[in-house]
């Protein structure tokens, strides 16, 4: 059975969202790791969850990217362990240099929080396994600054590898982000950090459960 | 045209968590010696036409109209 | 020191610290000396509208605030419900009109930040947030301003926070164009036997300061009049507020695990008047003095004197009276969460509410008698006469068609998606129902099937035309929209909006307001647990519609079969049900 | 102690839908002729001590391990 971790930093706040969807889906709790932990135990996957940590001030998750933690989650990264970013944790993956772009402001300037549809742009990942390719799927949005940018070089390499791993689909981008990306993953295909809160659609409560695939394919479930 | 940059600076005694979460994060970086810091923005601005003192009265309009919240904020104008 | 204490106490400071003539007469019968600047400030801080409730008091005192399942009424931070299997829902709701008019962003988000802090005060995790809003005619020049501004300053705080926001109000109407309003309403989850309180216990025991460092924010107007004493004040100081949700959200953490950790005797908020209220609140409710240290205070800024200490509306703190053996492990929290954390002064026996500053007692007053002895009102009303019902010629002749889409287009009727999609209502994983429905839904977490509802209502215009039967109807709204979740209403907090009491026209408003939202209550079992009455909300002498917004909360056993506004299927009966 | 202020702008070339939104709303209120309008940061930083070079290699330093996101913004720094 699959090991995951949850980093924990001051000001995140889905952390309670991810660690009660990663215990219902897996039937095991996450360990979870503190801003000042040098070292991460073994794990097969780490999550960095959404929130504001360090109240995103300075720029969305600058702060928490320098943070001890992160250089233990950037080494076990460079290890080839599965790490996943969601909103904030998307922002502090990108701060760190683990993952290619920045997000800036909503095109809006507003915060935005709605269920929008995504499609599934690479199916053939850790990540995404358990969905068909090109499908599309719903899922709640939540953040104020999600719109993803990358200069056209970056943009057109990460096309060409594959590497935008979900889209915004059907006119539904809620913030503006370059052809409609709303999840981006490294080269070698090990870390992903997505906008959309997938956590917040697993189960009847949340009136729907198409975030459920995501984590069955991580968690190494068969769906 | 003229180019101008608008300082907007917060005012003395108004609380900046922004600045005071930078100066924890420097000093968890190891800076020593960082005393206060305090943030604020700044606007590049492109204005058409050569009449300086009728752009510094226009970027005043603005700063009071927008680009500062003059009950918490400063301005300061550049043209350059 | 920035204002020495020394500065002599005039008619005019009096009257600028907002105590009238013979209210200042009170504190010298009360102390038989001439205040000291710092204990005029204390007094103005204690005995005005905000603090004691002078003027409302003895209406308040009607409103039934007890059933079996309330466990804590009006009186603390907020109220505490039983919702069965150990589990307890505490909530409140709180104005914060004026400093959002000034500063829309931060006014309203601090305002947020407030009711949050009331909330987990008390030991509950906060799960859901409301918020009921009015604003002025939607084409006057500085609605958009104040709307936008509201709007985001509660999305900010209450996002950044983590608790989802799950209903509330909006209207538009031109006698909120000088004053809106700005309610805000909290919920949290606790365990029955996890509830804390003010009231201090021991002589001898370490007050410990919590949270943010203490600046000058908010130290009132009168301080500005005073701000001539300094001539190094430069700029003249702003008194607004900034909020910082992140501070808080580590707050909200440290505070519960110290709570977990069995080192809590009790707990204050520092909400208007920071220091003051809290201090004196925790010891007159224990029976108990207060010695406060000004020196060992955490401060922002350089030069700050006692006054501005004790005045200072500085966000993000709390008090508390620690067990002094558990005292380290709760420094350790503390730090853990970047807070500051700091020993302010002792409980002690003598019922003196004492405060040194520099090595000077800038204070020394009776501490039950700050709270108690504080003026109370019976003010003088009049119920204006009904306007007379519409004569059927009144209403003018419309085209169906056309009067409903003039209606759904109307600013009161339109969609207010674009209000609540600025909030996050999902966090946390537990809504059920988002804005746009009769009620919030939210489960209790940890339990399969319960669930809790949550609805925010009043029609000032109502009120208006009716008091008593406008008060009634707000809590008769707010108990409907509750059931039609499937919900049984529980209890309810009221927020009473008004003009200029001193008026007796207004007076008769809220007194009609409040014995129509008594009676209501008595007839649907319908508790009031907590409140806040904001009051001289006018200009130029016109006041608001009077507002007494209700937010009500209501138990549904299972979730799964509760109800919602959208139809379930093509092909089903369409009932019409009631009169 | 030396008084420094560090100015964080966007890379050339770089989205700013806060500039946008701000020359949008400038049109709005009725000025005209604004061209472009991009928005950055400033921060104004205290720093112990009086030498100069090790004060501006510092800030250099806390630049680009922090203040800047060196991937889409420079930064100048000038000390007051
Ligand atoms: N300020 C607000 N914040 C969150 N939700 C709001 C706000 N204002 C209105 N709503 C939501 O929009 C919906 C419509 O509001 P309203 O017209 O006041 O409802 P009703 O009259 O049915 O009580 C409700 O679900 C309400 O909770």
């Amino acid at each position: 059975m699959i090991k995951s971790a949850v980093v924990l930093l001051p000001g995140l706040n889905r952390d309670r969202d991810m660690i009660a969807a990663l215990t219902k889906i897996s039937g095991k709790a996450p360990v979870t790791a503190w801003q000042t932990d040098t070292d991460i135990p073994d794990v097969d996957l780490i999550v960095i969850p959404g929130g504001f940590s360090y109240g995103d001030y300075l720029r969305c998750g600058a702060i928490a990217a320098r943070m001890p933690v992160m250089r233990a989650v950037a080494e076990k990264a460079a290890k080839g362990v599965t790490v996943m970013g969601v909103c904030n944790g998307f922002q502090i993956l990108l701060e760190t240099g683990l993952l290619p772009g920045a997000l800036m402001r909503n095109a809006s300037l507003k915060f935005v929080c709605r269920e929008v549809k995504l499609e599934i742009a690479n199916a053939n990942t850790t990540f995404t396994r358990a969905y068909r390719p090109g499908q599309v799927i719903r899922c709640p949005v939540a953040h104020h600054d999600g719109n993803y940018f990358a200069d056209p070089e970056t943009l057109a390499r990460i096309e060409g590898n594959g590497q935008v791993v979900f889209r915004y689909a059907e006119g539904t981008n809620p913030n503006g982000s370059l052809n409609d990306i709303a999840g981006v993953m490294n080269e070698a295909g090990n870390v992903l950090g997505l906008m959309p809160h997938p956590e917040n659609l697993i189960e009847a409560a949340h009136g729907g459960s198409d975030g459920r695939a995501l984590f069955e394919g991580v968690l190494g479930i068969a769906a | 045209m003229i180019k101008a940059r608008v300082t907007v600076t917060l005012k003395n005694g108004v609380l900046d968590p922004q600045g005071k979460a930078i100066e924890g994060a420097l000093g968890t970086l190891g800076f020593g010696g960082v005393g206060h810091v305090r943030q604020g923005k700044v606007f590049d601005i492109e204005l058409d036409g050569s009449d300086k003192a009728k752009a510094e009265a226009d970027l005043k309009a603005m700063c009071e109209k927008l680009l500062a919240n003059t009950v918490i904020e400063n301005y300061a104008i550049s043209l350059t | 020191m920035t204002i020495p204490n020394s500065i002599p106490i005039t008619p005019e400071l009096v009257a600028s610290h907002g105590l009238k003539p013979d209210e200042y007469q009170r504190i010298l019968d009360l102390i038989g000396r001439e205040p000291s600047y710092t204990e005029l400030g204390i007094f103005s801080a204690m005995w005005n509208e905000h603090c004691s409730y002078k003027s409302s008091k003895k209406w308040l005192r009607t409103l039934p605030t007890k059933g079996p399942r309330v466990l804590v009424g009006p009186g603390e931070n907020a109220g505490v419900v039983d919702i069965g299997d150990g589990d307890v829902v505490v909530f409140k709701m709180e104005s914060h009109n004026h400093p959002s008019y000034i500063e829309p962003y931060q006014g309203a988000g601090t305002g947020v930040g407030g009711i949050l802090r009331d909330v987990f005060t008390m030991g509950a995790r906060p799960i859901a947030a409301m918020n009921a809003l009015r604003f002025g005619a939607p084409d006057h020049p500085k609605t958009r301003h104040l709307v936008s501004g509201v709007v985001a300053g509660i999305g900010g705080y209450g996002n950044a926070f983590g608790v989802p926001t799950v209903g509330g109000e909006v209207n538009f109407d031109e006698r909120y164009n000088g004053n809106c309003l700005v309610n805000a309403f909290a919920a949290g989850l606790a365990k029955a036997d996890g509830i804390f309180l003010s009231q201090a216990k021991g002589v001898g025991l370490p007050v410990v300061y919590l949270g943010a460092k203490t600046g000058r924010d908010g130290v009132g107007g009168a301080t500005m009049a005073s701000a001539e004493f300094d001539d190094k004040i430069e700029e003249k100081r702003p008194t607004v507020q900034v909020g910082d949700p992140f501070t808080e959200k580590c707050l909200l953490e440290a505070c519960l695990e110290l709570m977990a950790s069995g080192a809590v005797i009790a707990i204050q908020d520092m909400g208007a008047a920071g220091l003051t209220c809290s201090a004196v609140e925790m010891g007159a409710k224990g029976d108990l003095g207060i010695r406060l240290e000004l020196d060992k205070v955490p401060v922002r800024e350089e030069r700050m004197s006692a006054y501005e200490m004790m005045l200072s509306e500085s966000q993000e703190r709390m008090l508390m009276v620690l067990r002094p053996e558990k005292e380290e492990e709760a420094e350790a929290i503390f730090r853990k969460w970047g807070l500051d954390f700091a020993i302010v002064g002792w409980t002690t026996d003598d019922l003196r509410f004492r405060v040194i500053h520099q090595g000077e007692e800038v204070a020394n007053l009776p501490i039950k008698e700050l709270g108690d002895e504080a003026p109370e009102y019976d003010r003088p009303w009049i119920e204006l006469p009904k306007p007379a019902p519409l004569a059927s010629t009144d209403v003018p002749q419309a085209d169906i068609a056309d009067a409903l889409l003039k209606m759904l287009g109307s600013a009161d009727l339109s969609s207010r998606r674009w209000v609540w999609e600025q909030y996050d209502t999902l966090i946390q994983g537990n809504s059920l129902q988002i804005p746009g429905g009769d009620a919030g839904v939210v489960r209790v977490e940890g339990h399969p099937t319960k669930a809790l509802a949550f609805s925010a209502d009043v029609t000032p215009r109502y009120c208006e035309a009716d008091p008593f039967e406008g008060g009634k109807q707000a809590i008769a709204e707010c108990w409907r929209n509750l059931t039609a979740t499937g919900a049984l209403p529980l209890a309810a907090t009221d927020n009473l909006n008004f003009g200029n009491p001193e008026r007796p026209e207004i007076m008769g408003q809220l007194v009609g307001a409040i014995k129509g939202i008594g009676e209501a209550c008595r007839a649907l079992d319908f508790p009031i647990v907590s409140g806040n009455v904001s009051l001289y909300n006018e200009t130029n002498g016109r006041g608001i519609l009077p507002t007494p917004a209700i937010g009500g909360v209501g138990l549904i056993d299972n979730w799964s079969r509760m109800a919602r506004i959208r139809f379930a299927g093509s092909g089903e009966r369409i009932l019409l049900l009631g009169a």
